[in-house]
């Protein structure tokens, strides 16, 4: 049997009167790359913020590679070696792309390996050209990439990405693809996203959020065709 | 049976006393997020107008009541044009330029009034409670105290400027979508947010004198008022300022006023830590 | 006023601000006099006129030819109300300034601060102030009232007015802490008990609930030792609630910062005290002296209490030297422990040569439109209470502060 | 980068070393001693806000509990050595509760500015109240708003009655501050300053990164209020005596000016500003034209407003537009700590 990486039973989220997901039960084979689509305000960020720490579920349990992680911090989330990116860019401004990658790798590494470590994100993700540079002064795509080098550099078998894709031009989102690909050699992916076009040229496949709960999940082709999905996600869309 | 009346009367002062000295800072925070550290000497201030104003020959209730308003709600006027303008959404910002201030308005008030104690005399005499005497001045900062929250609740419920108010609460968005420029809202908010400090001053002057460093008794307990009080200007100021009015006045009665202090601000610390989500917790709700 | 500064006057500069002492030059060869009081800061009442004093005191010496032929320069320092501030200045005075003789200090608090760095540095000092009592260090002269001085001959005299049960309120420090005891002690030789105390730290301003407690108690009497400007509400409070008629009050410290002046007579009358002296004391030496002091400063309004024991201290240091015609510290201690006399504005002060204090006169008065009519003048106590701990003409090496064990 | 240490290490003990041989030239040794004093109390502020985001609004408390902790200790231990060990120990202790019970308790800043404010008044109210006889530690009298005076003074460890004062107590004072800041360069070129830096920064991101932040700032919480304490005991020593005012917040407030004024993010700029600021409010209290407190509070304003920055940041970007280019080893700096979970934020 296939390594589970992530599964959820029941995870039920409220604020206050309002049920942001309800009773989501989710799994993902280990090597996987998933993408969880849905209308704005369908629960996936809410869903995605309690797997990986960020709000703490009303109900329902988060398990990791048969660990129970429900309620955990973020820290203790990453220290399992989850990488995480969110919605908003998440960077440390002030400081270099260097710094930033390196405080990444030192999380799991000695202090020189984490040097080493730091060069080959670097080059991996071709960001040796701005690595002195403070990342207050890149540019949105040069920052989305900044961060993924962050959650690369931890080595992690568990990537959680929140719309990585949101906001970049054409040329960024093809390179996104390749480091995503890249990733996926390694980690189980994924990707909360909006951008279709994106989510075809990685994915095979996804899950619909609707209202809170899954509505759907299947090979991203079929989900596409599928009318239910189509009237609720594409049709409000367009 | 006396007695518990006169208990009674010294708990609803302490409430009392802590809803003036925690108003003026209540609202420039709450509405305008801006934490006055110099709110203690915009009372002083208004200590040493209505004393100023007294020994002028002016009637008393209208050096407090009126005058010391009037001054102190000029003094921040001043101040948020030249200072808390520049400052607005820097939150560690003003609190570090009004602390400033503070020490300025001490020193200012040292160079013209001297270090020295001054005071006048309590306008209202005492009367008997049963066998107990009680001091007729408290009476009259409860009375003040109650017209202030009634005051502060019909202007935000029930009028135009309330709803403006209320508005900006939500964020200056929505003061411009109402039609209002943000800088006069703020400006407004900050004059009235002074003249209600200078009020309290006035108001507690004749009770405990004033030196130009009497300020820093009163920063610290109406910033912890404030802060644990919450969102909700009237509800927020009542809840705290009951909360630490009864602990305060409490312990002081029954062991000694160091302890009733001790006591208050043992109950903010624990209040802060074990409720940061719980009184506070509207108020980070759909804000951030 | 250029008195009413908060720095350091030294030589010709502080000739030249204050514009009283004669422009004579003071060189190396001027006899330095180290003066260090809170000037500024919520205990200037009490400061700033013993600084006038003492410079008043000073000014007459050197109008009179000055000591030992050279002219005496002054050294002061404010120290703000911040006891911190003692035992940087009083370094500074004995270690940097080397003055001949220091005196100064208000709060016990500000004596036991310095004490200690005047002893090291065997520099005389004077420290001239009602205080609890008990002080036993040969370094150290005392012109101020003890409780066996004026405690003893309140008690007695404010119960017999009021009655037995008695309910004290003490600022929270040595001074209040130790004359609390004392009081204590008097109120039961006396036949009574003491019903309550409290003790209040000196930046205390709302009494409210202390005057509800105080009315579930029932007390025949109130003694408040209470010290410095917040605790002036107290008696305004009292009076705003009424109490003022019904429990009668007596103090050890009410007035001698002048604070009757500072209360209306509706707040003040009929609190009763006892000092060494009074602006109200009918007599020629007090009325020469209150013209003098009016002389140089414009009214004599702002003499009070200790303002007269500073300028007692300067005038019997200044008389010892005179006799042991030396600066030498322990001529002066010796000429010092002859039982020198001098004849004040409050009448006569003898030092006691077992324990340093003084043997004076004491007047029991009441506060009475917004002055201090005498009832009963006491002449020429001994300190009594440190006479019974203390014998430095026995143990000259003794440097400890007794206190009473109750 | 050991290199690079040991470099700093060599600069820091030359620029000590030669400071200690000119300024008693122009100033009295009594005076430098105190602010070689302020100079480190304002580095230990200047290290858990500038580097490690944590606005302390209290930092007052614990050069007090230094203060006091040296003078009681030192009064029931008789000599100076273990006493100054626990200057540094107690405030450091009691830093590490504190600071774990706010960072755990997910305390936004505007509460922890609350709560070090207010457990700095408690701190006052408490020892102020202590006048009265049963107030005991061992043989020492707390002694509420007199103080304790008499304690025993720094002495040779080991000789108890060899009294370190005078210039050579400045001497040991302005070594401990080169030590010290010596100290501090090295924890920020460590990982662990690396980390704290970047916590400064991103809380959050720094925690999906994997670091327990909470663990993180109370231990840099501790270790400031262990600088302070340090600070406070040296400063037991110079003025003879210790009072409940070492609590008081005039006490935080001057801490937190002169790490305004020196500029946060730099070692330098709180300690050049504490020194120069207090010699400043030494040369004003010569003067009787102008108030301190109306000074140093415009000082404040007008930073805040002009020069956010900081002296020393404001001339060192100078110095490097001059030469055209960035000062390397300088770490990054910000003006403020980012504020999580504030409004309108």
């Amino acid at each position: 049997m296939a390594e589970i990486a992530l599964e959820t039973h029941g995870l039920t989220m409220r604020f206050g009167g309002v049920v942001a997901a309800d009773r989501v039960d989710f799994r993902l084979q280990a090597r996987e790359l998933r993408c969880l689509i849905g209308p704005n305000g369908a629960g996936k960020s809410t869903f995605f913020k309690c797997i990986t720490g960020l709000q703490s579920p009303s109900e329902g349990e988060v398990w990791m590679r048969g660990i129970e992680t429900t309620g955990w911090m973020p820290h203790q989330v990453a220290s399992l070696g989850v990488g995480i990116k969110t919605q908003t860019p998440n960077v440390l401004d002030s400081l270099s792309v260097h710094e930033n990658v390196w405080l990444a790798a030192r999380r799991f590494h000695g202090a020189r390996e984490a040097d080493r470590k730091t060069r080959e994100v670097i080059d991996l993700l071709d960001l040796g050209a701005i690595a002195k540079d403070g990342l207050g002064r890149l540019a949105h795509g040069e920052r989305q990439r900044v961060e993924l080098g962050l959650v690369a550099a931890g080595d992690p078998w568990l990537i959680l990405l929140d719309e990585p894709a949101a906001g970049l031009g054409a040329e960024d989102v093809e390179r996104l693809t390749g480091i995503i690909r890249e990733l996926n050699r390694q980690a189980t992916l994924v990707i909360v996203e909006h951008d279709m076009q994106f989510i075809r040229s990685i994915a095979e496949t996804v899950t619909v959020f609707h209202q809170g709960k899954v509505l759907m999940e299947g090979h991203v082709d079929r989900v596409m065709s599928d009318p239910v999905v189509r009237n609720v996600y594409l049709g409000r869309k367009a | 049976m006396d007695l518990y009346v006169v208990v009674l009367v010294e708990v609803l002062y302490g409430v009392a006393s802590l809803i003036l000295i925690s108003a003026g800072l209540s609202i420039v925070f709450g509405m305008i997020k801006v934490i006055n550290l110099a709110h203690g000497e915009f009372m002083m201030i208004g200590g040493y107008a209505t004393i100023t104003a007294v020994n002028l020959g002016m009637n008393v209730f209208v050096a407090m009541l009126v005058i010391a308003p009037a001054v102190v709600g000029l003094v921040g006027l001043v101040v948020e044009r030249l200072v808390i303008r520049h400052l607005y959404g820097r939150l560690v910002d003003t609190m570090l330029a009004t602390w400033g201030l503070s020490l300025f308005f001490i020193g200012l008030a040292t160079m013209i009034f001297g270090n020295t104690t001054t005071g006048i005399s309590t306008p209202i005499p005492g009367f008997a409670i049963g066998d107990y005497q009680v001091n007729g001045y408290n009476f009259f900062i409860i009375v003040v105290a109650a017209l202030l929250l009634v005051a502060m609740l019909s202007v935000l419920k029930g009028t135009r400027a309330g709803l403006v108010a209320r508005g900006t609460m939500q964020g200056p968005d929505m003061a411009a979508a109402l039609g209002y420029s943000p800088d006069r809202i703020y400006m407004a908010t900050f004059f009235c947010g002074s003249a209600l400090s200078g009020l309290a001053g006035a108001i507690l002057a004749p009770l405990v004198g004033l030196v130009p460093t009497s300020g820093g008794a009163y920063i610290a307990k109406a910033f912890i008022t404030v802060i644990a009080g919450g969102p909700s200007l009237v509800a927020g100021l009542l809840s705290s300022a009951s909360l630490f009015g009864v602990v305060h006045q409490a312990f002081t009665f029954a062991t000694s006023p160091v302890i009733g202090e001790v006591a208050l601000l043992v109950a903010a610390v624990v209040l802060l830590r074990i409720l940061p989500q719980g009184v506070t917790g509207t108020f980070f709700k759909g804000k951030t | 006023m250029s008195l009413n500064r908060r720095n350091i006057l030294t030589g010709a500069a502080a000739a030249a601000s204050v514009g009283m002492l004669p422009r004579v030059a003071m060189g190396a060869d001027s006899v330095k006099l180290g003066s260090i009081l809170d000037t500024s800061g919520i205990f200037d009442a009490y400061g700033t006129p013993m600084d006038m004093a003492m410079r008043l005191a000073v000014n007459e010496i050197n109008a009179a030819g000055g000591l030992l032929g050279r002219q005496v320069e002054v050294v002061a320092y404010d120290t703000q109300s911040d006891m911190a501030l003692y035992t940087q200045y009083g370094q500074r005075l004995t270690r940097q300034d080397q003055v001949d003789v220091v005196h100064g200090g208000i709060l016990s608090a500000s004596r036991e601060a310095i004490r200690q760095t005047m002893r090291k540095t065997r520099t005389l000092y004077f420290y001239n102030v009602l205080y609890e009592g008990g002080v036993c260090d040969r370094n150290i002269f005392i012109n101020g009232v003890t409780p066996a001085q004026q405690v003893e001959a309140l008690v007695p005299y404010a119960m017999g007015k009021s009655g037995k049960a008695v309910y004290i309120l003490a600022a929270d420090y040595n001074y209040g802490q130790i004359t609390a005891r004392w009081i204590q002690k008097f109120v039961a030789d006396n036949g009574g008990h003491a019903v309550g105390v409290d003790f209040f730290p000196l930046d205390v301003s709302d009494f409210g609930s202390t005057i509800a407690k105080i009315q579930t108690v029932g007390p025949d009497l109130v003694i408040a030792p209470l010290v410095g400007g917040a605790h002036l509400s107290f008696f305004r409070q009292w009076a705003a609630a009424g109490m003022k008629d019904r429990i009668p009050l007596a103090s050890t410290t009410m007035g001698v910062g002048n604070e009757h002046k500072v209360l209306t007579p509706e707040e003040g009358n009929g609190i009763m005290v006892a000092y060494n002296y009074s602006q109200e004391l009918d007599t020629p030496a007090n009325n020469a002296f209150k013209e003098r002091w009016s002389a140089a400063y414009g009214d004599s309004s702002l003499i009070h209490e200790i303002a007269v024991s500073n300028y007692q201290g300067v005038m019997t240091w200044a008389e010892a030297v005179r006799q042991a015609g030396s600066l030498d510290r322990e001529a002066v201690i010796a000429s010092l422990e002859a039982g020198l006399s001098i004849d004040g504005p409050a009448g006569t002060v003898t030092v006691d040569p077992k324990t340093h204090h003084a043997v004076l006169d004491v007047h029991i008065m009441e506060i009475e439109d917004q002055g201090m009519r005498v009832i009963e003048t006491l002449p020429q106590r001994q300190p009594i209470d440190t006479q019974a701990v203390c014998d430095l003409q026995a143990n000259p090496d003794d440097n400890t502060q007794y206190e009473i064990q109750i | 980068m050991p290199g690079g240490l040991t470099r700093d290490a060599v600069t820091i003990a030359l620029v000590t070393g030669v400071l200690i041989w000119v300024l008693p030239l122009i100033v009295g040794t009594y005076t430098l001693t105190v602010l070689a004093i302020y100079g480190m109390l304002g580095l230990s502020l200047g290290l858990i806000w500038g580097f490690g985001g944590i606005l302390c609004f209290g930092q007052a408390a614990f050069f007090g509990l230094g203060a006091y902790a040296y003078a009681i200790f030192a009064i029931n231990i008789g000599e100076s050595t273990v006493p100054m060990i626990l200057a540094v120990l107690v405030p450091a202790v009691f830093a590490a509760l504190l600071g774990a019970m706010m960072f755990y308790g997910r305390l936004g800043d505007v509460y922890l500015g609350v709560i070090t404010l207010v457990v700095t008044l408690i701190l006052y109210k408490v020892v102020n109240s202590t006048a009265g006889p049963q107030y005991v530690i061992g043989n020492a009298r707390l002694g509420g708003f007199n103080g304790i005076p008499g304690f025993p003074t720094l002495n040779v460890p080991g000789t108890p009655d060899a009294y370190i004062w005078g210039d050579r107590y400045f001497h040991v004072c302005a070594v401990l501050l080169g030590l010290v800041y010596m100290l501090v360069t090295a924890l920020l070129r460590s990982s662990f300053g690396r980390i704290a830096v970047g916590i400064r920064e991103n809380e959050t991101r720094m925690s999906l990164m994997g670091y327990d932040v909470r663990a993180r700032k109370t231990a840099m919480f501790a270790i400031g209020a262990g600088i302070a304490g340090l600070a406070g005991g040296l400063f037991a020593n110079w003025a003879e005596i210790v009072t409940p005012s070492l609590f008081s917040l005039g006490q935080s407030a001057e801490i937190i000016i002169w790490c305004i004024v020196g500029g946060l993010g730099t070692r330098l700029g709180p300690v050049l500003g504490a020194a120069g600021l207090a010699y400043l409010k030494f040369l004003l209290g010569q003067q009787a034209v102008i108030d301190n407190a109306l000074v140093t509070g415009l000082v404040l304003v007008l930073f805040v407003l002009f020069l956010p920055k900081g002296v020393v940041p404001a001339l060192s970007d100078l110095w490097s537009a001059g030469i055209g280019r960035i000062r390397p080893g300088r770490i990054g700096r910000r003006r403020q700590p980012r504020r999580r979970g504030w409004p309108n934020g």
